[in-house]
């Protein structure tokens, strides 16, 4: 009976693959796309657990009884909207980064940083010994 | 229209966003969304005259009653925290206008005043409502508006660290969102108060766990506790002065208001802390985040990241104080709340004038800036003092107040502790006592004025306030304990 | 996978394939807009950027142990909640049980539209959808500070010029996409005012009404689809979007009702809702139409200066 | 009548699968980009039209029907350009069309994408 809960447990499997990507990967848009991909995955959590046995698309006609929930749709229709959004304003970011750093790679970025950093600290401590 | 408040407090800045988008005129727009600011100040403060007489106010979105429609729901706590936000959000605003003269390109004034509004509205959506999956929405308003105004700062790594922040924020929100969808599956309601009543039915099952420990992650990432607190101290610093001013008095606030309502009214205090070992959990947090960020504030040589650093030091003592669960304890929470985004807003909008003065807060360069800026200078001192909790600011108070919960509790080592977080906080605002007041300026370095009136007033006023407050804590007090006892179900 | 355009492409499959579950478990609406804007608008976007930043994946090492370890973790965590979650498709779960029925069995009385996801998104959870739409605008409006840049006009004769010049080229796909693009148009039209019956609303009209401007864009250039749509005339649109959903809360308000309150829009109630969806589905479309258009106008304009940049650069490298 | 409409209908709706499923077969066994798009090609105008004229057949009333004539030409007016388009953008990267046999065994396995 406990195989009654296989949907949850490939939008589990699809979750962990998703948020693996944004942790492991360097590359700025694969991490978004590995957002993305989380994203979506919780979307069919919602979506799964809203299926009603025998039920139909939640519109109502002639004859129909048996409905799927409707809550959920409604909260996944704006989630999609919230992660679109969030997609557009990442990727604005990257060309923004691409165009400072030269690079989308999180290594060589925070290398340029450590860089920075390491000058604005030299120029601090001339100052100071001048 | 006294009836429409709850509503109108979230309304007013949300409308004037786009308005502004209309208005142009940058001059116009600040003038526009520091009066909307100021709209929103006074509607916090009708309200919380409201709730402290008349008890809780319930408004019912659309007029669908709680579980089926969208229930905004004001209640002590609530109240005090839109009194803060909306009241800090005021006071920066003034500076706004001078400061983003110097930090932000020109053509860019009247986008960054509308994200600004947008992520007042965010935060102050997610505090009134009484709906869960409406609090993910707002979230999200605000940390997008968050994420683009980071992303405004000159340098950079302002880029970089908005980015992250967008990452770990995201990956937060997504967290509470299966938090949410979880606590839907085992109710079949996403109203708190509706939540509230039904999960204790529910509450020994796993996938209620699961919920509860996905929305206290979701929403720890979002507060930057230790050791989830990576993205802060990059995005403090290279955000722009107004933003940083803003944000570090009232998006780690908003977090604690969202970690509170979970664990309080929505699971329950019963099932938060005693089924779950949450409270050893904060406690053990809050103490390695108060050490480990004081030790790391010493080391900066950046201003603005000392401040963070702090930031999350004090996001450590508010955890602290929240994890004694007693009405005292979670009074000393609330009180630092609203002491802190005084302090910390004084502190940034000072850094702010400084930038605007200098161009830079490398440490380095506050040698002899005692001298130059008195008033900046002297109000980055007080604030600086209030962090470490001497007498007669607010910082003391809530210590105070803080130590006397521990105590009743019987947490002896944890006050001790607390104390010596207190001293780590003595040494690295001395670092910018001595710089500013005992060291000559660079040489080379051209002498700079004191800060515009426009930097001042909005200081000095938080500064003020720091005071006043610190003095007579009656006001700030009465409300705190109330709110905590109206959360820990006591009647007053 | 070194190759980002292969990476990208894959996420739109995915993005389709989830649409089709969302069709398998019920949830038309939700599928429509997935497959517009999962595999739609955020492939295409995803597909500018890499035009911008370079088609590939640098080869570095990345440290998955941590990365596998918290995954393990929550993934874990996750499994360990699903034992005590009600079975897939059983019909007496809570979340069947509680708030759900009333939307069921009687938004038809109280709200009048036969498209239950409506009712509930546009009249019982309006508040929710008024956020998702100050989100999109949000997500606008940082968009415009990340990325717009002043206007040189000297710069876009040249760039029409070599339009002109492209125009052979194109020859066929132009000619399709004349013809097809009215009828994209009125197909968002259709799904607009359809909403309230099938599958369809605001926000899906919306995204194709964008989709169909993208598509002009990208075949004729930025140049000649600014001189339709130039930004200041988006702007308004979006911020009238925002607006007309906001006054229709206000005016309910005004009517003594509370806020979004559709009921107090008209005499009788049930016209009152029936208006007052309308109303809000058209702010919802203007809305997340414009600025859908916005964001790829403002990522377009970048890729553009970027490789008037190059091109720039190549001649002073040529004379030198 | 309907007789005659099921059997043509079932034999379109057979054409069509098979169509379907000798595209996706040349898809993974033809040996360079451009033979692998003439599979496609067959299978998005060849079996989804057929497929469509097919179901047209079973269609209950005029309004489907409609919908399904819409839906053909469509397919009928995208699907060529698309496969034009994908053709001229490869032809642009330089991609040559294999039509040696010999240089077919060797690459094959190593251009798999």
């Amino acid at each position: 009976m406990i195989i009654g809960l296989y949907n949850d447990w490939v939008v589990v499997v699809l979750m962990m693959i998703g948020l693996y990507i944004v942790i492991a990967h360097g590359n700025l848009i694969k991490k978004i796309v590995g957002l993305a991909i989380f994203q979506t995955s919780v979307f069919i959590l919602y979506i799964s657990m809203a299926k009603v046995e025998g039920g139909s698309a939640p519109i109502l006609a002639e004859g129909i009884k048996q409905f799927s929930n409707p809550l959920p749709h409604v909260l996944i229709l704006t989630a999609i909207v919230v992660g679109v959004a969030t997609t557009a304003l990442g990727l604005a970011l990257v060309i923004r980064i691409n165009e400072a750093y030269g690079s989308i790679e999180e290594e060589d970025i925070q290398h340029l940083d450590n860089q920075t950093q390491d000058e604005t600290e030299l120029q601090a401590t001339e100052g100071e010994q001048s | 229209m006294i009836s429409h408040l709850p509503v109108l407090q979230v309304i007013v800045p949300l409308m004037a966003a786009p308005i502004c988008l209309l208005l142009k005129r940058s001059q116009l727009v600040w003038l526009f969304s520091l009066f909307a600011s100021a709209i929103a100040f006074i509607i916090s403060v009708l309200l919380l005259q409201q709730v402290m007489t008349s008890g809780v106010i319930s408004y019912e979105l659309g007029g669908w009653e709680a579980p089926w429609g969208i229930e905004y729901r004001i209640d002590q706590l609530n109240a005090f925290l839109l009194l803060i936000i909306s009241g800090v959000s005021t006071v920066v605003l003034i500076a706004a206008q001078t400061s983003i003269e110097k930090e932000i390109p020109k053509e860019k004034h009247t986008l960054f005043y509308i994200l600004y509004l947008l992520s007042l509205t965010g935060m102050l959506g997610i505090v009134s409502t009484g709906d869960a999956f409406n609090v993910f929405v707002f979230l999200e308003i605000s940390s997008l508006s968050a994420y683009a105004l980071i992303a405004l700062g000159q340098d950079r790594r302002a880029l970089w660290a908005s980015y992250q922040y967008l990452i770990m924020g995201t990956i937060g929100a997504t967290f509470i969102l299966i938090g949410i969808g979880l606590m839907y599956q085992m109710t079949g309601t996403l109203n708190m108060q509706d939540l509230s009543q039904r999960l204790p039915d529910v509450a020994q099952t796993r996938t209620v766990f699961t919920a509860f420990a996905f929305v206290i992650v979701g929403v720890c990432l979002k507060l930057a506790l230790f050791p989830l607190h990576l993205w802060l101290p990059n995005a403090y610093t290279y955000a722009p002065s107004i933003v940083t001013a803003f944000f570090a008095a009232t998006a780690t606030k908003v977090a604690i208001y969202l970690l509170i309502r979970f664990t309080f009214t929505v699971f329950g205090l019963s099932f938060s802390f005693t089924t779950l070992p949450l409270q050893e959990l904060f406690l053990l947090l809050g103490l390695t985040g108060i050490f480990v960020a004081s030790s790391a504030a010493i080391y900066q040589k950046n201003v603005k990241h000392v401040f963070a650093y702090s930031s999350i030091a004090q996001v450590g003592y508010i955890v602290v104080g929240f994890s004694t669960s007693t009405i005292t304890g979670l009074t000393a929470t609330l009180l630092h709340l609203f002491n802190h985004a005084l302090m910390k807003s004084a502190i940034f909008l000072a850094l702010g004038a400084v930038v605007y003065r200098l161009g830079n807060v490398q440490l380095s360069s506050f040698n002899g800036l005692g001298r130059q800026m008195p008033l900046t200078m002297a109000a980055i001192v007080i604030g600086g003092l209030s962090l470490i909790g001497v007498p007669l600011t607010v910082g003391f108070v809530s210590k105070w107040y803080l130590l006397t919960a521990l105590l009743e509790k019987g947490w002896w080592p944890v006050a001790i502790l607390i104390l010596l977080g207190s001293l780590l906080a003595v040494i690295y605002v001395w670092r910018i006592v001595e710089a500013a007041y005992f060291k000559k300026p660079l040489a080379g370095s051209v002498p700079v004025k004191e800060a515009p009136l426009f930097f001042l007033i909005p200081i000095w006023l938080l500064i003020t306030a720091n005071i006043y407050f610190g003095i007579d804590s009656r006001l700030s007090l009465k409300v705190a304990s109330a709110a905590a006892q109206s959360l820990l179900g006591v009647s007053p | 996978m070194k190759d980002l355009f292969a990476v990208v492409m894959l996420l739109g499959i995915y993005s389709l394939l989830s649409a089709s579950f969302f069709v398998a478990m019920d949830a038309v609406d939700v599928a429509f807009t997935e497959a517009a804007v999962g595999a739609g608008i955020s492939t295409l976007l995803m597909l500018v950027v890499i035009t911008i930043t370079g088609r590939s994946e640098k080869t570095t090492r990345h440290k998955p142990l941590l990365a596998l370890l918290v995954v393990v973790f929550t993934g874990s965590m996750l499994i360990y909640g699903t034992f005590d979650m009600p079975y897939f498709g059983i019909a007496d779960a809570p979340i069947h049980s509680h708030v759900a029925p009333r939307y069921i069995q009687e938004s038809m009385k109280e709200v009048g539209i036969p498209n239950i996801v409506t009712s509930v998104l546009a009249s019982y959870r309006a508040f929710d959808t008024f956020g998702e739409v100050v989100v999109i605008f949000t997500a606008g409006i940082g968009v415009m500070a990340l990325l717009s840049v002043g206007r040189r006009p000297e710069e876009n004769e040249k760039t029409t010029a070599i339009d002109d010049s492209m125009h052979e080229q194109y020859l066929v796909i132009r000619i399709v996409t004349k013809m097809l693009i009215p009828f994209i148009l009125l197909y968002a039209l259709y799904v607009q005012f359809h909403g309230d019956f099938g599958p369809g609303g605001g926000f899906q009209a919306g995204v194709i009404f964008a989709a169909a401007i993208i598509l002009y864009t990208m075949l004729f250039g930025l140049t000649t689809a600014r001189k339709v749509i130039n930004q200041s005339f988006i702007q308004f649109i979006a911020a009238a979007g925002v607006l007309l959903y906001g006054c229709v809360g206000i005016v309910s308000m005004l009517n003594g009702a509370n806020f979004f309150d559709y009921n107090a829009l008209a005499s009788d109630p049930v016209a009152g809702q029936h208006l007052g969806i309308l109303l809000i589905e058209w702010g919802v479309g203007c809305t997340v139409a414009s600025v859908m258009i916005m964001i790829f106008f403002n990522f377009a304009e970048r890729r553009e200066m970027q490789q008037n940049n190059e091109k720039i650069n190549n001649i002073e490298g040529d004379s030198l | 009548m309907d007789m005659i409409l099921n059997i043509s209908g079932a034999l379109c709706l057979l054409v069509g699968s098979f169509l379907c499923i000798s595209g996706g077969v040349g898809l993974l066994r033809f040996p360079d980009f451009y033979t692998r798009m003439h599979a496609v090609g067959v299978t998005d105008t060849l079996g989804a039209g057929m497929i469509l004229i097919g179901l047209m057949f079973y269609s209950p009333d005029f309004l489907i029907f409609s919908k399904l004539v819409i839906i053909l030409l469509l397919t009928l007016l995208i699907g060529p350009t698309t496969s034009h388009v994908l053709a001229k953008a490869a032809m642009q990267n330089n991609l040559k069309p294999k039509l040696q046999q010999e240089d077919n065994i060797k690459e094959t396995s190593s251009s798999n994408y």
